[in-house]
């Protein structure tokens, strides 16, 4: 197959979009399911494509595909260019894309049903993965930028879905905004960029980077410009605020956008850029102590949450943060060896990726089963549920795959990249590796206090308006995505047990599968991090489960950390009342006027004085006639004019 | 006496002129915005006339009275516009009685 | 010899509408006069073997802004008021006259470095080509109709009732 | 997007092609929008009222003739019946029937302008007027053959009909019988889906059940509106409870759904006239009714569904040759009450239209 | 990869075949300015009769059948009685205005004609901007009716006036825009070498954009449905209700002149100009021409008039968005296939149909109530 | 077949209602005082069992002595009418209390019999000429006219 | 999805005025062409039978316009009225027919003919003899089947439609 198809992985879902957005919407009633299909059809056809280049660029020499280029503009002689740059990278990411976004709209099916916005919802996820894939997909960061705000965009979208609820409104705004903030971080980054050398091709910059051709102090700033961009939308410390916030959009919204690709796109444009990054050590170690500090941070405000689509989001965060630990981690690796080429470069993402692609299948499972534990229920507060066990078979046994691999318990996917990721942090950066690890605890902790309060002893009523007393489980279209994304949540991570994965992103070794699969346990490290986990979820069962413990005692002991986990460290009452209010309004302005009034004014004053008595008598000749100041415009060419030529 | 550049561009500064005068010395809103459509003409003359006559084959010169005949069509539909807009509220296009910009 | 012709009477009826548009007292004569003048100077355009802008001229000049602005002179109601001068008319004048004398002696003292070639003769593909081929001016050509879109939206929201 | 011009005062009549007849509206405009508009008539008043009062019994019935002098047939009808009720005087059975058969065919006749009018109103360049008028105009032979008149009839008298019918009348009748349903079923296919005429129609115009109830609307406007009043249902005169007919009626009371009555009506009366064709007695054509009829004191009302809705006569007697007061309820000058509420938003072309689709006869608004 | 990577010599060139008509400047001018008046003067006779006799029968009438035979010279008549008739100017009218209006409506309308051709080669001037031309040209008619209706200080007439404007200016884009589609095709502004490309007409070609043109067409001239600005029944006669003799029979050539342009602007840019078998090529151009207009005389008899606010929304929300689809397409078609290829033509007529049903259901014509 | 309501139970229907409101009953008509006609006029149209929301007609007849103003009502969901009949005894000023509010329909009728008959009918809002031009002296529809 | 058949409406009309171009006209080129009137048809004249008019003056009575005017003088001698004068003033004549209604001696009729324009006021004022009936003055069968019977039945467009497509 000729390398255009790769086209039609970006056009598919455009194409779904065009259709449904202006032949659907306006022509089909809202009950049909058409639009659902055509999206799905059309993901089916990203997937297979996805899954097409995957194996296509594994087969190629350098893992990575040339695809022609197309001049779209050429302003003073620089071509700005589109086109598609497919690498391993790309490759891994166009999978995930696809896979992830395919079984949520199958999902959606069964979560969307006969809602009165249907069309929309498949026409927006339809350009959501459309961005996605233009993002992931993208040679120029241009293009990349323009994607980026497209996804951004479309997440503004999604989570505004149900606009006439106040609260959804506020998170999209919410969400836009702060990400906005990361994305001037972005922009100034990419115009940084441009002005130095002149491209914005990434191929190209890469290069230049890693010549040396870019460096110092330009790279540092445009490099931590590119992560601020990065950072809001990883939601990472202290962008971190609108993601919770953002699961008032629909869950499927949720599991795609905010789980498992957007958010992620953040860890995708570092991984992206990465060979820029390895150059700046001040750059590297900043994406390192940000990502690992993030982990912990979120994963202390996903213990106490009720919500748990809250918990999931928090957690969310935290392994984002782990993710960027992974990248900064290896980056730093890489620094300290000193030699730096390309292929290591782009390489030392492998780690942070790993994680990123198992990441993906999990969080996007936890996701839809709160979705369908939240279709059962009719609420999110898991104070109301409580023994779905017995009535939802499936959901919890998926759940449970998924907590399971989040909280990194061998063999599942998360164990394999948490490990990754723990190792390259404690070889780097040790004190980072002392919080993340205690953060793999809080993992294991939180995620089964959801699945114990969620699932274990007795149905606590639901939502009090929920039509149904009696929950149920979900129907085939939403569970079979749940189970196919639980399967590969448990053997997604079997990927890299040979060191495949690291070989296919270009560096390490492979080894054996047994070897790999059991050899881990030569170190010491994973016997650490199991016991951890471990010991988080027999906690959590102890607490929620068993009731040995009183969480409520727990509560009360540690009063003050839970007050500040719940209040989420006061982080939105810091940034508005501390940051808009009291700093900006009472202090800097204030502090402006105070320098005005005393300072300036007096000083001013008796020039202004005499300024006033001068402007009164000028300020006749300001009437307000547009044509007497044009007049007096053309006394002066008529003046200037003649006097070059009395001087010439 | 054949016709040379010249003539053009006095040709094409009467008309400027007297558009500048126009547009100085009318009270009608509506007969501003015409003096500097003749003032937009005029330029447009210039341009095609040192294209003819300087560089024949470039044609750059009727590119750029394209362009200037894309901004006289959105000047006069947004000073227009304004017009309309300044009439509904004050009932007149005296140029004379507008004076919010004053002081 | 024909353009000679050509030049003169086109050369005064443009200038002879142009002083209508100043001169008549009648907005709407006022602005049938623009038409006038915008006519001939097309015209002009003819004689400068400009074709194709010459049709965009009529297209543009006379088919859409003279029929916008007489659209606008009846619904302002305006023509009953005539079209009095300000109290700018006499400096006004001077200006004018004196920006008049001076380009005048501006153009008669340059030396134009003519080129003896003759233009293209059918300049419209040889325009696209400027326009739109390499090295052209395609971006401007973008933007272009960007700002006319702009200036419709704007002018729109302008005359919308609220 | 509405572009707020000066309000612009536009006389629509006295003399205007679509205002059917010398009727003058006010329309103060705002573009092209109506703001206001006030109906301004009485260019045609003649005083019939007052006339009546200085003319015989029967002299009256050549001024009824004048009412809606699109539909004479009906008037005298409605005038005859009134004075048989005054004056008490019976109506032989035949009578009876030649009248049913007049009235309905002069309801299809009125009906055929109304719906050509205002078809061509909408802008149908007369090309369906020309076709109704046609066919208006084999109707009119019929009563030209009845009475001698094609336009003002004066053929019914107390106590029955000027004249027996002529022997051609009735194959004449039949054959015209034959021939209408598949004429009306082609100008339904000229205009009836017509695209543009539901554009232009459907919507346009609506009355409400409560308006068209509170202006006293009658006939086919009120049934456009979706009230299903028929006097010859409600108040069965002559011989009208012997005839299985139905009453059209519309669903939102729009211009199409007063068009729309109109041609189901035709339908209808078509029906009427083929069961009377067959039912039609042999006998005399008129009581003996003295010259001069002379009826008791006393007043009475009585009304009868003519084409453009209730029209009624309110005669007050004094036992004189003359009526004391004869009060004409006039279906047109009612059914006008609504034009301001059904105008006021619409563009000059609706103006037309709704007008148009009320069918008004000047004749009978300014008597 | 270059998406528009235009070289002078990609354009196609159409062999220009040899004018067959006389050649020196000033006879060709001469002969064709001749032949121009005398063609317009004698087809609108034609076009006036031919439409009074052709929605006479279509109205179960005879129509004009005194004057000559069959009624040929009613026009004359006609002609010589609107011209005897005493010309009013109303006392409020701007005189010069008024009288200058059905000149400056009319004198554009004869100068389009310079450049349609009536065979090959045989136009007063082969202009390479032919068809922009003919556009630009034909806005300046609008001013003409502007004219009439503002110096006639008529409330009708300014309505009138008004509502031509705004649908000229409305339908110039749809029909420009369909004008672009032939364009592309033929790659030539020339009306001869428009006609000479088309080997296959253009309305097999383009029937979408031979729609446009018609209804636009239609539109721009104010031909019924579209009749607005001298709606008889709603504003008496629209920007001409003041005017009388020599003046009004000005304003009525203008009316069937106009019809006479479109019709031969259809005849030439989609069904083929002059070409054709058998008969000789000018016999050819009438006989289409004739025919054009015979379909307009048909719809005009048949169809109810659409309401401002309907024809606004037609031109804006119907014909405007068809007309920029079908010139996508039709760019894509050139762009993909460079040769005019017959398949394309039932693949166009199905994309047509598609469009025009899909629209019609996205579209309403509207009830239009302004709330006020 | 519409109904005519039987005068008599009605004239009492309303006299219990509105005491001294029908002043006389005739075969046929009840007769009430103008003062009371509006209010009259609202309880039958709103009164269920009446329900008399159609205005047939309105007429007025001169009898020298006085005008009788003449309202024609029907029901039209009951099928049933009644004819109410008003006087007014001042020739030079003849007032009556307008139906309009009650029934739009009685819009043009009283100002006919205005511009005829020359009965002011109070509370009109529009209260004008129709059929003759502003301006006409005298009623034509008078007995005493000519 | 359900399309609509849009354009059906307005092909639909198309058809029907296309048929119409083929069917025959209806015009009647009047003065070429004539038609055989009603036999009621009410003319707009009056024919007076002055042998039967015993100047009675009911048709003067009965007429609502007052057109007729009957000047009479008692001829002592017969017993009986003569008739000196008997205008009818056409002018104001609306055709409506009562006078032939109400002559009791059947000595008024409508008149056949139509064609009865003047071009001066004063000649729409008929008397005596002007009224009597002669070879262009037909009388019309209005209230006398007799004479109906004897004048040329009535043209329908009814039949003629009929006939020729028939």
């Amino acid at each position: 197959m000729p390398y255009q198809l790769i086209w039609l992985i970006f056009f598919l879902p455009v194409i779904s979009f065009a259709i449904i957005s202006l032949f659907i919407r306006p022509l089909v009633k809202a009950e049909s399911k058409v639009a659902g299909y055509i999206t799905i059809t059309a993901l089916f056809g990203c997937l297979g494509l996805s899954i097409w280049t995957l194996v296509t660029v594994m087969g190629s020499p350098h893992h990575e595909l040339d695809v022609p280029q197309i001049s779209w503009i050429v302003i003073n002689g620089f071509p700005f260019n589109v086109g598609i740059m497919v690498d391993s990278l790309t490759a891994v990411m166009l999978v995930v894309v696809s896979t992830v976004s395919l079984m949520v709209q199958i999902y959606s099916q069964g979560y969307m049903h006969g809602d009165p916005g249907y069309h929309r919802y498949y026409a927006w996820m339809s350009l959501f993965t459309a961005s996605m894939l233009g993002l992931v997909m993208a040679s120029s960061l241009l293009f990349a930028f323009i994607f980026w705000e497209m996804v951004g965009l479309c997440s503004y979208l999604l989570i505004g879905f149900w606009f006439h609820k106040p609260s959804a409104a506020d998170a999209a705004k919410k969400a836009f905004i702060v990400t906005r903030l990361g994305d001037f971080g972005f922009m100034a980054g990419i115009l940084l960029l441009y002005k130095t050398t002149g491209t914005l091709d990434i191929a190209e910059l890469h290069h230049l980077a890693i010549t040396g051709a870019l460096a110092g102090t330009t790279l540092t700033w445009a490099a931590i410009g590119i992560f601020a961009g990065a950072a809001g939308k990883s939601a990472q410390f202290p962008l971190h605020v609108w993601l919770p916030d953002a699961m008032e959009g629909p869950t499927p919204v949720s599991a795609l956008i905010h789980a498992a690709t957007m958010v992620a796109a953040g860890v995708f444009l570092v991984a992206r850029t990465l060979p820029l990054f390895v150059n700046s050590i001040e750059a590297m170690t900043t994406v390192a102590i940000i990502g690992g500090f993030t982990a912990i941070f979120a994963a202390s405000m996903g213990l106490v949450m009720t919500d748990i689509k809250r918990v999931i989001a928090y957690s969310t965060i935290s392994q984002l943060g782990y993710m960027m630990l992974g990248l900064g981690a290896a980056g730093l690796g890489l620094i300290h060896q000193g030699h730096i080429t390309l292929e290591a470069a782009k390489a030392a993402a492998a780690i942070g990726i790993f994680h990123l692609f198992n990441h993906a299948f999990f969080k996007a499972l936890l996701f839809l089963g709160a979705g369908s534990v939240n279709h059962a229920t009719g609420t999110f507060d898991m104070r109301l549920m409580g023994g779905l066990r017995k009535v939802m078979p499936w959901t919890y046994a998926t759940f449970l795959i998924g907590s399971l691999s989040l909280a990194g318990i061998w063999p599942l996917a998360g164990f394999w990249s948490k490990d990754e990721i723990l190792i390259s942090a404690m070889e780097n950066q040790p004190f980072l590796f002392v919080l993340v690890m205690i953060t793999v605890f809080m993992t294991a902790f939180y995620i089964f206090r959801v699945v114990f309060m969620t699932f274990a002893g007795e149905y606590r009523g639901g939502s009090p308006e929920a039509h149904d007393a009696h929950p149920h489980e979900s129907p085939l279209v939403m569970v079979a995505p749940m189970v196919v994304l639980a399967i590969l949540a448990v053997v997604a991570g079997l990927w890299n047990v040979t060191g495949h994965f690291g070989a296919f992103m270009g560096h390490g070794e492979t080894k054996g599968f047994v070897e790999g699969f059991f050899g881990i346990f030569t170190h010491g490290l994973p016997w650490i991090s199991l016991v951890l986990a471990g010991s988080g979820i027999l906690l959590a069962y102890a607490m929620y489960s068993a009731r040995w413990i009183s969480p409520e005692r727990i509560g009360a002991m540690f009063k003050p950390f839970y007050t500040l986990f719940f209040r989420k460290y006061w982080f939105d009452e810091l940034y508005e009342n501390v940051f808009v209010k009291t700093a900006l309004l009472k202090g800097l302005f204030a502090g402006f006027e105070v320098i005005d009034r005393d300072g300036v004014d007096g000083a001013v004053n008796g020039v202004a004085n005499t300024a006033v008595a001068t402007g009164r008598t000028i300020r006749r000749a300001q009437t307000g006639q547009l044509q007497l100041y044009g007049l007096i415009m053309g006394i002066g060419i008529v003046v200037i004019v003649l006097a070059i030529y009395y001087l010439a | 006496m054949s016709i040379a550049l010249e003539h053009y561009l006095i040709l094409a500064t009467v008309l400027f002129s007297i558009g500048l005068y126009g547009a100085l010395a009318k009270r009608s809103a509506i007969v501003i915005l015409m003096s500097i459509e003749l003032m937009l003409n005029a330029v447009n003359i210039a341009m095609i006339a040192f294209s003819r006559y300087i560089v024949p084959l470039m044609l750059t010169g009727q590119v750029f009275a394209i362009f200037i005949i894309v901004v006289a069509a959105a000047e006069a539909a947004v000073g227009l516009a304004i017009t309309m807009a300044i009439y509904r509220r004050r009932e007149t296009i005296d140029t004379t009685e507008i004076n919010l910009m004053k002081w | 010899m024909g353009v000679t012709i050509a030049f003169w009477i086109l050369a005064v009826a443009a200038i002879l509408g142009a002083l209508g548009v100043v001169l008549l007292r009648n907005v709407f004569r006022a602005a049938l006069s623009l038409v006038l003048c915008f006519l001939a100077v097309a015209g002009l355009y003819v004689t400068l073997s400009a074709d194709f802008l010459a049709a965009v001229q009529i297209l543009v000049y006379v088919g859409a802004i003279a029929v916008l602005i007489i659209l606008a002179i009846m619904l302002t109601r305006d023509v009953q008021r005539g079209s009095p001068g300000n109290r700018l008319q006499l400096p006004a004048f001077i200006v004018a006259a004196l920006f008049l004398a001076i380009v005048a002696f501006a153009i008669f003292q340059t030396s134009w470095q003519l080129a003896e070639l003759p233009p293209p003769a059918p300049t419209t593909s040889d325009l696209a080509f400027r326009l739109l081929g390499d090295g052209g001016f395609i971006l401007p050509l973008e933007i272009a109709p960007v700002l006319l879109l702009a200036a419709i939206i704007g002018a729109i929201v302008l005359v919308r009732e609220k | 997007m509405t572009l707020k011009t000066e309000p612009f005062v536009l006389n629509v009549g006295p003399q205007h092609p679509s205002t059917h007849g010398v009727f003058r509206m006010r329309a103060t405009l705002d573009g092209e929008v109506v703001v206001d508009i006030e109906p301004i008539f009485g260019y045609l008043h003649r005083g019939i009222e007052k006339l009546a009062e200085e003319r015989t019994y029967t002299g009256v019935i050549p001024l009824t003739d004048r009412l809606d002098y699109l539909s004479s047939m009906a008037n005298n009808l409605g005038y005859c019946l009134a004075v048989e009720k005054l004056a008490g005087i019976p109506v032989p059975e035949r009578a009876q029937y030649i009248r049913v058969i007049m009235a309905e065919l002069q309801r299809i006749a009125s009906h055929l302008i109304a719906v050509g009018a205002f078809l061509n109103d909408c802008g149908a360049f007369m090309t369906p007027i020309v076709y109704m008028i046609r066919e208006r105009e084999k109707i009119l032979d019929l009563f030209d053959m009845v009475c001698g008149q094609r336009l003002t009839y004066n053929y019914m008298r107390p106590g029955g009909v000027s004249q027996e019918i002529p022997d051609e009348f009735l194959p004449a009748l039949d054959k015209f019988l034959k021939q209408m349903p598949g004429w009306i079923d082609e100008y339904d296919q000229l205009l009836k889906e017509n695209e543009i005429l539901l554009a232009r129609s459907k919507g346009v115009g609506t009355l409400s059940q409560e308006l068209a109830i509170s202006i006293s609307a009658s006939g086919p406007v009120l049934r456009g509106s979706g009230i299903k009043w028929d006097i010859r249902r409600a108040d069965p005169y002559s011989i009208y409870e012997r005839f299985e007919f139905d009453i059209p009626t519309g669903t939102v009371g729009d211009c199409y759904d007063r068009y729309r009555v109109r041609v189901e009506e035709m339908r209808q009366s078509l029906r009427i006239l083929e069961q009377a064709r067959q039912q039609i007695p042999g006998g005399e054509f008129r009581s003996k009714v003295p010259h001069l009829i002379r009826p008791p004191v006393g007043e009475t009302y009585a009304h009868i569904e003519a084409p453009k809705g209730e029209l009624g006569f309110y005669l007050v007697s004094d036992n004189s040759i003359a009526p004391y007061r004869c009060h004409v309820r006039a279906p047109s000058l009612l059914n006008v009450t609504a034009l301001r509420d059904l105008m006021i938003g619409w563009k000059i072309a609706d103006l037309i239209l709704i007008f148009g689709s009320m069918d008004i006869c000047m004749g009978e608004i300014d008597r | 990869m270059m998406i528009f990577n235009p070289d002078p010599s990609s354009v196609r060139q159409m062999p220009t075949l040899a004018p067959d008509w006389p050649g020196g400047f000033w006879w060709h001018w001469l002969l064709f300015t001749v032949i121009i008046i005398a063609f317009v003067l004698l087809l609108v006779m034609g076009y006036i009769w031919l439409e009074r006799r052709a929605m006479g029968r279509m109205q179960a009438r005879l129509g004009p059948n005194r004057a000559g035979p069959f009624g040929l010279l009613q026009p004359v008549a006609d002609a010589l009685k609107v011209m005897l008739k005493e010309d009013i100017v109303p006392v409020n009218a701007d005189k010069i205005v008024h009288l200058l209006a059905p000149i400056i409506a009319f004198a554009p309308v004869l100068i389009i004609f310079a450049v349609v051709p009536f065979a090959n080669g045989a136009l007063l001037a082969d202009l390479n901007i032919g068809i922009v031309f003919v556009v630009a040209i034909s806005s300046i008619s609008t001013l003409g009716v502007f004219m009439a209706g503002w110096g006639s200080s008529n409330k009708y007439s300014l309505l009138g006036a008004m509502r031509n404007v705004a649908s000229v200016v409305s339908y110039e884009i749809p029909v420009v825009l369909s004008i672009a589609g032939v364009v592309l095709i033929t790659g030539s502004l020339s009306m001869n070498q428009i006609v000479l490309a088309q080997e296959i007409p253009f309305i097999l070609l383009q029937p979408l954009g031979f729609l446009i043109f018609f209804i636009g067409g239609c539109a721009e001239i104010n031909r019924s449905p579209f009749d607005l600005l001298e709606a008889d029944s709603e504003i008496v006669a629209g920007f001409h209700t003041e005017y009388s003799g020599m003046k009004f029979a000005m304003f009525y050539l203008v009316e069937y002149a106009e019809a006479l342009v479109i019709s031969a602007l259809i005849t030439t840019l989609f069904l083929g100009g002059w070409r054709g078998p058998i008969l000789p090529p000018w016999l050819w151009f009438l006989v289409k021409v004739m025919v054009v207009f015979f379909v307009m005389v048909w719809t005009r008899t048949t169809l109810p008039r659409v309401r401002i606010d309907q024809l606004m929304a037609l031109a804006w929300k119907f014909l405007f968005p068809l007309a920029l689809l079908n010139l996508f397409i039709t760019g894509i078609e050139i762009l993909a296939w460079p040769t005019a290829i017959a398949w394309l033509i039932p693949v166009n007529i199905a994309v047509m149909v598609i469009l025009v049903l899909l629209w019609s259901k996205l579209f309403k014509l509207g009830w239009g109530r302004v709330e006020v | 077949m519409t109904l005519a309501l039987p005068v008599k139970d009605t004239a009492q229907r309303i006299g219990e209602h509105f005491a001294d409101a029908v002043t006389e009953v005739t075969d046929g008509a009840v007769i009430v005082k103008s003062e009371a006609l509006f209010q009259v006029a609202e309880y039958l149209k709103t009164n269920p069992d009446f329900d008399l929301n159609y205005l047939t007609h309105i007429t007025a007849v001169d009898y020298f002595d006085y005008f009788e103003i003449i309202y024609q009502l029907t029901s039209l969901n009951n099928n049933h009418s009644l004819l109410l009949k008003t006087r007014c005894y001042d020739r030079d000023k003849p007032v009556v209390p307008s139906v309009v509010g009650l029934w739009r329909g009685a819009d043009f009728q009283e100002r006919e019999i205005y511009d005829l008959m020359g009965i002011s009918f109070k509370g009109h809002p529009n209260l004008k000429r129709i059929v003759m031009w502003d301006g006409f002296d005298g009623h034509p529809l008078r007995k005493d006219y000519l | 999805m359900k399309f609509e058949r849009y354009g059906i409406g307005i092909a639909k009309g198309l058809r029907v005025t296309f048929k119409h171009l083929f069917r025959r006209p209806v015009t009647v080129q009047y003065p070429e062409q004539k038609l055989h009137m009603s036999r009621r048809i009410r003319g707009n004249e009056l024919i007076w039978d002055k042998d039967k008019c015993t100047g009675c003056a009911t048709c003067a009575k009965t007429c609502p316009q007052g057109v007729i005017q009957v000047i009479t003088s008692v001829d002592a001698v017969e017993n009986k009225y003569v008739v000196e004068k008997f205008e009818v003033d056409t002018g104001y004549c609306i055709s409506c027919g009562l006078c032939i209604e109400a002559c009791p001696y059947e000595a008024l009729y409508m008149g056949y003919a139509y064609e009865r324009a003047k071009y001066r006021r004063e000649d729409v004022i008929q008397t005596n003899e002007q009224l009597l009936p002669s070879a262009d003055r037909l009388r019309s069968g209005y209230m006398y089947p007799e004479i109906a019977a004897q004048l040329p039945r009535q043209t329908l467009l009814l039949e003629r439609i009929t006939e020729e497509e028939e």
